[in-house]
């Protein structure tokens, strides 16, 4: 399981790519995958939101994650 | 749809648009460019720089253009996005409508602008003399 | 007012339209463009051909460029019309408006188009087939 | 005293320009002008709309016509 990094959510992290793969147990939904990045990056709490795509499509947080999903992480969006 | 433009570019070519939006059956185009000011709240920009989540971006861009085609009468659609460093005065995004009849590609123009910045996963980050910023990241 | 361009021209080239309203405290540019249609009322348009009382249209296109920008905060306004025959797709008359944010261009945009079409004597003529008729001129 | 003609109006009258130079008494107001155009073309009755320029300027029926004017007759605009 990898995680990808846009924006300001990669310059928190340092890395544009986190993997999971090697940890004991994955998240398995969208909830669980955001309290775990609350508690490794602090600094994610102090953005105006923070949404994740599963498969390149915002998901809600009961969304259930598989290990091949390509997962990402979304800050607040800026184009335009 | 065939009558839709979606595109993630490095530089946006104005002229092209006109092209794109042509059509028989229509009576008006409208298009939003959207381009680098120099000034936000008084500080001056030295230049912007544009990052997106790609694929994810041309399927939110997509789905814009196909609501907003279920919703108003429009012959052809166009969103076209700049990633990379852009300069004071370049075009970053360009979007437009073209219909019979006035009212709809107007709406429909304000509607793919106003959405496009809510949900495309684009990222905006401003870059000062002395900082940089990326846009609304922060409350 | 150094930053309206009003014209009458025998084409327009819309590529220029963004060079025209460029602008560095500009973030957004609204452009309308009115083209001939195939179909009025599911008659076909062969051509349209307009004419013009240039002097006056020139005096009322600059009223209306001059009332947007004492209504909004614009930094520059293009009211550009064609005249003689064109033939379907082709332009036939570009407005538009740049400001430092979107509401002001969008709404300035609307506004130009929609008092040309009221006040600047400027006659459509609709070439069908079998027939012409000078656009509105009856009830 | 000339008059400019344009669209359906150069049309009902045949000409682009009409010379009312050698008429006895000349309109001294828009709203003469119209009386006289009224009467010598009924098909201006018909139009949607018939406004006066004076000077390259609307004019309101009470506007005061002199001679050295330059007048347009103005059926309904269709621009755009």
């Amino acid at each position: 399981m990898e995680l990808l990094l846009f924006g300001i959510a990669k310059d928190i992290v340092g890395e544009s790519v986190i993997d999971l793969s090697d940890k004991d147990c994955l998240p398995t939904s969208v909830a669980e995958l955001k309290k775990l990045l609350a508690a490794a990056y602090p600094d994610f709490s102090k953005l105006s939101s923070l949404a994740i795509a599963v498969n390149s499509e915002y998901a809600d947080d009961d969304v259930v994650l598989d290990k091949d999903d390509e997962i990402a992480i979304i800050p607040p969006v800026s184009g335009g | 749809m065939e009558h839709i433009v979606v595109e993630i570019v490095d530089e946006i070519d104005t002229s092209q648009v006109f092209t794109d939006l042509s059509h028989a059956h229509s009576g008006g185009i409208c298009i939003f460019v959207g381009t680098v000011r120099e000034f936000t709240q008084n500080e001056e920009v030295v230049s912007l720089e544009f990052e997106t989540y790609e694929k994810m971006a041309l399927k939110e861009m997509n789905k814009i253009a196909s609501d907003a085609t279920a919703k108003w009468n429009l012959n052809k659609v166009v969103i076209r996005h700049a990633v990379g460093a852009k300069q004071v005065e370049e075009p970053v995004v360009i979007v437009g409508a073209s219909s019979a009849h006035r009212d709809a590609c107007f709406e429909a123009c304000r509607y793919l602008i106003d959405t496009l910045k809510e949900t495309v996963p684009i990222w905006k980050k401003e870059i000062f003399k002395n900082k940089t910023v990326w846009v609304s990241a922060h409350p």
